[in-house]
């Protein structure tokens, strides 16, 4: 299996503390990865250090056999990796369309095509029939599968999901994870970042864990759950 | 003591809490356990008053405090240790306990708990000059809680006070609030590190997608196999 | 309905029939009510205002009375050519105005390709009459007339032979500067420093400083009148003492604001000046008077101008017998007054067209007043000179 | 210029400098809790000198006494200001908030005007031109004192912010909003409080000015953009940056214009702030916290 | 709603456009007509005409692109200067206009280049202080500029045998530059240029995420509205036929194009054009009753229009035309 994605010694510092320490993980193309860890683990770090939105202090990152290492975000883009955020950031004056549109944009030039492409990707989503909303008027499920369709538009061949299940209701995860599926059906490679375990545990062929920046564990869903290292780390231990 | 009751509250347009509802006894340690995006810190804004709620009500000591700001909220007792320590980085160690007794039924007795902060954490006391910013987590996290008792507080709200600390502070962290707690002061704690608080818990409530699932005592839930699901979310 | 549209045709054909002899000869002005000129703007009404009433007085022109059309030009060259082209529209046969050189420069090009006569009375840039256009006229003197007059006075003293120039970075402090060195460089003075300043706050310690160690006879200044008092303040802090401040260019030093502002400091400055009540002009005193009750101010010199201008105007009409905008443009070339503010003429002298060849006053602070020091033939008192160091006048206060 | 000329010079920079500061100040207070930057500044400054300036032309009033007034109706004009224009607005978007001071500057700049007219005013006072020797270097009198005044205006607002319950509450609202709030201060109270006393700074610089200066309507635009200047040289937010801004723009200007560029001095500190934009956004002097 | 079954596969924007193409063109040709039925407000007709070009080509990046630009009287000053410097030393005119717009994309290009990595506020500080900047140069560097007197134009030779002196042919000059520039900003409201613009405009750093590279977008953004606004001052200075750097370089001058685009409604295609014609025509109706209050008047109007109408005239007239007829599109869950 090829590697898609490919972590050397990655490290980041703000001011004195060590946000991610030294990690290392592959991920193989059509794959999809875990990245899992209690709260300020340091996964959203990682994330935007591997999409660019953050330069390493040290440690390099390559993307499909290429050092990508300190890239802008829409360099990244144009090589194929597509990301959410956490926090949804749709454009709020556009309409749902528009917002996805922007996206479209980069594979497509022309309006029109562009406009096709989005609303093809819409209707992978189901959203076709919101299209012409505006952004700023949906829901947060709405919102949060609107910034998978952003991220979808751009075709990634990497595609890095932050928390895109969170806040959702049980139907709305099980639509999402649906989705997800279908995705990497298309080829596309995948890191997902998510605090329900869940989800994780059921669409993850293989799982990473960070704590204090640093990888503890890293190995099959079922595997990770049970080590001791990883419950410690969620729910704490007795002796510390 | 705190009566929350079914709690609706929102981010903007999106919405975090569906009616979570607890209550807090004079003189318990409440523990609130849940995932990570369940609404906890969500539900700890709207009891300090950061945030409005949307729906719901919460009274606290028989007054109902749903609709006043954050500053009026810790002038009727309730100090909060919010998620993240939350310091004014360049000022100093002192400058943050006196900012903790800014309110003025508090201000008469600043120099009596001044100088019982400092016997609490003697740490604080060598550090008192120096500004928050050069300090480690782990003195961040003490001076945040030592901030919050200089105003006298009936309630006292830990919000993930180990969060993003080293075990070993952990533990000391921790341990301070057992002694606080010993000093006859209800709180009202929130917590990832469950298997260490549930101990101290009088009583837990586990919160999953903005509602409240599971409630017991800390011992009763802490064998409870539903609770580690919940929280690994499994 | 019907009946209103029968006003409206009556309205129409009232405002088509024919001037009788009684209607009154509107003329336009163009000045700066509002914006950042308008206290000249005021002014240069009220001598409009007074020289309209006086010609009124005496039954008209042409047996017509003379009716002014006030177009503010809200100090903004834009607002200007609005207000022109409006003027020209209701076919007025003359247009006097604007206040400021900037606006002036825009109208002039625009009323000369109209064919409409232009007289101006108050800016003072070199530009507006040389070259000049046949259809533009000034009233005022130009910083040339300024310059004569100050180096006459110069050259009546002649233990002096250096000179600075401090003037304010604007067109009227460039056009002094430029008249300065011509005069210096005919009548072989030395410059030994040369700057401008922006206007706004201002702290004139630094340049003062520096021309201090030039050892300058003759300061020559040309400032805005909140500059001007504030200069000579702190030449008195920093001890420049030449022998003699002269305000070429004629602006602030000539106003009352500059004594009460400068107080002491005020003391032996002279300046150019267009006009003063205490000048031996006929009438100048009435005029004072009247422009002082058309006000309910302090006027100033622009007043008088403004005065002088309407009057040459109401000349050329009666001179031309008709209110044809070619007639009048001829005739006004022939107009030659003696106005309270002084002789009004037209003409093409050094390079200068339609340009009134007055002369310029010189007057001089003593014992905090004005007083006229030149030329002699119209002088209210005696130039005091050399002005004395600060330190002796500390002494003797 | 020789050593004593630009002595003077340095001096006479060093003076004017130090009221820089003092606009610079609230200018820089006021970003640091509100994050608004206040494109009103120097009008409010202009308010302020027009106030003292009737007062002393309708009761021959001391300029520097009439400081007593100008400040509690700098801090009234300032708290009111933010109470009924800029708290409705806080979380609009940031042009908005630009446009809002930029439209209450154009409303006071343009109310003076109605008032007071077009003309320059200046006032007249024994000490307006009254010098003093320090060895061969003169120095203006009224500037000294503004200094001085400036220098305990500056002090005692140091003291109230760093010893005062009031003055911990405004540099906690600064640094940590909410966090401000959980301990007791009504942040909503502490904006107006802060908007009101960036004003007060401003107009008190406004009188300091009056009797080494004049005052016309629109002097506000000039000393708003040397407020700019000031709080970039010095790091937006940051105080003693804006201290150290302010005496450097005066030096600046000052050493410029005696060097004989007249007419670039103006030119000087706005370059100086497009480089500083250019290199060092935060600032010269670091962004140390209000 | 029987209409929410089948989505429409077009979006808002353009049919948006279609409808504001029509009315451009119909604008246009009315306006057109302009010099024949009020030939006596010609200065006025003018000055309507090159405004809403200037606001409309501030828009570009001002409103589109949310760059708050308190500096564009730059660009007015630059344009003007070059033009005429040129012009007097006999250049062809073609070849001053050139290089009038090649000055100030050039200055457009370096400034957008150093300010572009600040955010917000900053960049409107900076903005002032270069037009700022450029005003004290022209003021002092007399030897070129003319310094404070201010130039003047030499005759201008016919162009194809029109007078350029003639307000009439001002006028048509002025029509076609503001068709121009209502052109560019049609183009922006359904490009991809244009979608990139208002993403950045919208949320930066989600933006670049999408493969959109904010410095050079902006920059291009900048360019072509430095562009316009250079045409915009050569004319301008065709028009005033004198002028001087306090006037081409005011601050007041930058602040009014933004004033029209906020009336008329930032990031519209013709608000901004629409924003001129009501504040000129405002301006112009008052000018002898309002005198000094003028100024006070624009403060109130900002107040105002920042407080209760942020999106301008054409957004709250826009949002009524919505609730009066609905989009069809939308579905009834919506609402």
């Amino acid at each position: 299996m090829a590697v898609a994605l490919s972590v050397r010694q990655l490290r980041r510092d703000f001011g004195g503390v060590r946000a991610v320490d030294g990690v290392d993980f592959d991920v193989g193309q059509g794959e999809i990865v875990g990245l899992i860890g209690p709260n300020g683990a340091g996964k959203t770090t990682l994330f935007n250090l591997v999409s660019g939105y953050l330069r390493p202090t040290r440690g390099t990152i390559s993307l499909f056999g290429e050092d990508v290492t300190g890239l802008s975000p829409f360099r990244l883009a144009r090589r194929g990796v597509s990301r959410t955020f956490q926090v949804v950031r749709p454009f709020p004056r556009l309409t749902v369309l528009e917002n996805v549109m922007v996206g479209a944009f980069l594979r497509e030039r022309a309006l029109r095509s562009a406009e096709g492409e989005a609303m093809r990707v819409l209707a992978l989503l189901g959203m076709e029939r919101r299209a012409h909303e505006p952004a700023s008027a949906l829901t947060q499920a709405a919102r949060k599968r609107l910034e998978i369709a952003k991220a979808l538009s751009l075709r990634p061949r990497l595609l890095l999901l932050d928390e895109v299940v969170s806040g959702l209701n049980e139907s709305e995860v099980a639509a999402t994870i649906e989705i997800i599926r279908r995705v990497r059906e298309g080829g596309v490679t995948i890191v997902i970042v998510e605090h329900i375990l869940k989800v994780i545990m059921g669409l993850s062929d293989r799982v990473v864990v960070l704590d204090h920046g640093k990888k503890i564990a890293e190995g099959l869903p079922v595997t990770v759950a049970q080590d001791p290292q990883v419950v410690a780390a969620y729910l704490g231990s007795d002796d510390a | 003591m705190l009566e929350v009751r079914d709690l609706h509250a929102a981010y903007g347009d999106a919405p975090v809490l569906f009616g979570a509802s607890l209550s807090v006894k004079e003189g318990e340690i409440v523990e609130l356990v849940g995932s990570n995006g369940a609404g906890k810190t969500t539900l700890i804004r709207c009891v300090t008053g950061l945030l409005r709620r949307r729906r719901g009500t919460i009274e606290f000591k028989g007054d109902r405090i749903e609709t006043h700001p954050a500053h009026e909220v810790v002038d009727r007792g309730i100090a909060c240790v919010p998620e993240g320590r939350q310091m004014f980085p360049s000022m100093s160690v002192e400058e943050h306990l006196l900012l903790g007794s800014y309110l003025r039924r508090a201000r008469s007795r600043r120099a009596e708990n001044l100088s019982r902060a400092y016997e609490l954490f003697p740490r604080l006391k060598e550090r008192r000059r120096q500004e928050a910013a050069t300090l480690s987590g782990g003195e961040q996290q003490m001076l945040a809680i030592a901030r919050a008792l200089m105003s006298e507080p009936r309630l006292l709200i830990l919000d993930e006070p180990s969060l993003g600390l080293a075990p070993v502070v952990v533990g000391q962290v921790f341990r301070t609030i057992a002694e606080i707690r010993k000093l006859g002061m209800t709180i009202l704690l929130v917590e990832q590190n469950v298997q260490k608080t549930l101990r101290m818990a009088d009583r837990a409530y586990v919160l999953e997608s903005g509602r409240v699932t599971l409630t017991g005592t800390g011992s009763e839930l802490l064998g409870n196999d539903l609770v580690r699901k919940a929280y690994l979310a499994l | 309905m019907r009946l209103r549209l029968f006003a409206i045709a009556a309205l129409l054909l009232c405002a088509s029939r024919p001037a009788s002899p009684a209607d009154p000869i509107r003329l336009g002005v163009i000045t700066s009510r509002s914006g950042s000129f308008a206290t000249f703007g005021a002014m240069e009404v009220a001598g409009y205002n007074v020289a309209a009433a006086e010609i009124n007085e005496k039954g008209g022109v042409l047996g017509r009375p003379i009716e002014l059309l006030i177009e503010d030009d809200a100090s903004n060259q834009n607002a200007g050519l609005a207000a022109a082209e409006k003027l020209a529209g209701q076919n007025v046969p003359v247009i006097l105005g604007a206040f400021a050189s900037s606006i002036t420069k825009p109208l002039a090009g625009y009323l000369s390709r109209l064919k409409v006569p232009l007289v101006n009375t108050n800016s003072a840039d070199t530009s507006i009459t040389k070259p000049g256009s046949p259809y533009v006229f000034r009233v005022g003197q130009t910083t040339d007339a300024y310059a004569d007059a100050s180096f006459d006075l110069i050259k009546s003293f002649p233990d002096l032979k250096t000179v600075a120039v401090l003037v304010s970075n604007d067109a009227l402090g460039h056009s002094t500067e430029a008249s300065v060195r011509e005069k210096c460089k005919k009548l072989g003075y030395e410059i030994v420093g040369a700057q401008a300043y922006d206007r706004g706050l201002t702290d004139f310690r630094p340049t003062l400083n520096g021309f201090k160690s030039a050892h300058p006879d003759v300061v020559a200044l040309s400032s805005y009148e909140e500059d001007a008092a504030t200069l000579l303040r702190q030449a008195k802090e920093v001890s420049l003492s030449p022998k003699m401040f002269i305000a070429v260019g004629a602006t602030g030093y000539a106003l009352p604001q500059f004594i009460t502002g400068a107080g002491d400091a005020a003391e032996y400055v002279f300046s150019a000046s267009p006009w003063r009540p205490e000048a031996k002009f006929p009438g100048a005193q009435d005029l004072y008077k009247r422009l002082v009750k058309e006000l309910n101010a302090e006027p100033s010199h622009h007043a008088a101008k403004s005065y002088g201008g309407l009057l040459a105007v109401a000349e050329a009409i009666k001179k031309a017998g008709s209110t044809d905008r070619e007639a009048i443009r001829k005739a006004l070339r022939e107009v030659k007054l003696m106005t309270a503010f002084g002789p009004v003429s037209f003409e093409d002298k050094n390079g200068f067209k339609n340009q009134n060849p007055a002369p310029s006053l010189l007057i001089q602070v003593q014992k905090g007043k004005f007083v006229v020091v030149w030329p002699k033939e119209v002088a209210s008192g005696k130039p005091a000179y050399p002005t004395p160091p600060w330190e002796k006048r500390r002494e003797s206060n | 210029m020789d050593l004593i000329g630009f002595v003077q010079t340095v001096a006479s920079g060093v003076l004017t400098g130090g009221v820089y500061a003092m606009v610079g100040i609230g200018l820089s207070l006021i970003f640091g809790v509100m994050r608004i930057v206040n494109f009103a500044h120097g009008e409010f400054m202009a308010v302020g000198m027009y106030i003292a300036f009737a007062l002393f032309r309708s009761f021959h009033l001391d300029p520097y006494l009439s400081l007593v007034v100008v400040a509690p109706a700098g801090f009234l004009l300032g708290a009111f200001v933010e109470r009924v224009l800029l708290a409705p607005i806080q979380n609009a978007a940031e042009h908005s908030l630009i446009l809002m001071t930029v439209g209450v500057g154009l409303i006071l700049s343009n109310s003076l005007l109605l008032i007071f007219g077009a003309h320059p005013e200046t006032i007249y006072t024994s000490y307006s031109t009254r010098t003093v020797a320090i060895g061969p270097v003169t120095l203006s009198v009224p500037l000294l004192v503004s200094f001085a005044l400036t220098v305990i205006v500056v002090a005692g607002l140091f003291l109230v912010l760093t010893r005062t319950d009031l003055g911990r509450a405004i540099r906690a609202a600064a640094q940590n909003r909410d966090a401000a709030e959980l301990q007791g201060v009504d942040t909503r109270f502490v904006q107006t409080a802060v908007f009101g006393i960036g004003i007060v700074l401003s107009m008190a610089a406004g009188v300091l000015l009056l009797p080494a200066l004049y005052v016309f309507p629109t002097v506000g635009g000039i000393f708003t953009l040397k407020a700019f200047v000031v709080t970039v040289l010095g790091g937006m937010g940051s105080i003693v940056g804006a201290i150290w801004g302010g005496l450097l723009l005066g030096i600046v200007e000052s050493v410029g214009a005696g060097l004989g560029a007249t007419g670039y001095r103006d030119a000087f500190g706005l370059i100086a702030f497009l480089l500083v934009l250019l290199v060092r956004p935060q600032g010269l002097f670091g962004s140390s916290h209000v | 709603m029987s209409e929410a079954a089948t989505p429409v596969l077009r979006s808002q924007r353009v049919q948006r456009r279609a409808r504001a193409a029509l009315g451009i063109c119909a604008a246009i040709a009315v306006l057109a007509f302009y010099p024949f039925i009020l030939p006596r407000a010609l200065n006025f007709g003018v000055s309507l005409v090159l405004f809403a070009a200037l606001a409309t080509a501030w828009d570009l990046i001002g409103g589109w692109a949310g760059q708050l630009s308190l500096g564009h009287a730059a660009f007015v000053g630059l344009g003007a200067y070059t033009f005429t410097l040129l012009q007097r030393a006999q250049v062809p005119m073609w070849l001053a206009l050139l290089a009038a717009v090649a000055a100030c994309v050039l200055l457009a290009a370096v400034w957008g280049f150093i300010t572009f990595r600040l955010r917000g506020a900053y960049f409107a500080l900076a903005s002032i202080a270069v037009a700022e900047v450029l005003r004290i140069v022209s003021n002092n560097w007399s030897s070129l500029t003319g310094g404070p007197e201010g130039v003047s134009l030499q005759d201008l030779p016919p162009l194809f045998g029109l007078d350029l002196y003639d307000r009439r042919v001002e006028f048509y000059l002025g029509l076609a530059l503001l068709f121009v520039a209502l052109m560019s900003a049609l183009y922006v409201a359904g490009s991809r240029a244009g979608f990139y613009l208002e993403a950045i405009r919208e949320d930066q750093d989600s933006a670049m995420a999408l493969g959109v590279n904010p410095l050079r977008v902006k920059l291009v953004a900048f360019c072509a509205s430095a562009a316009l606004t250079s045409l915009g001052g050569c004319l301008y200075g065709i028009y005033l036929s004198f002028f001087e750097p306090q006037g081409v370089y005011a601050l007041d001058l930058s602040i009014q194009l933004v004033l029209m685009s906020i009336v008329g409604g930032m990031g519209t295609i013709t608000g901004p054009a629409l924003g001129a014609l009501v504040l000129l025509a405002f301006q112009e109706g008052f000018r002898n009753l309002l005198q000094q209050r003028s100024l006070l008047i624009y403060g109130i109007v900002i107040v105002l229009v920042v407080r209760y109408a942020p999106d301008g005239l054409s957004g709250r007239v826009l949002r009524l035309y919505r609730r009066l007829w609905p989009w069809p599109s939308r579905s009834p869950s919506a609402s």
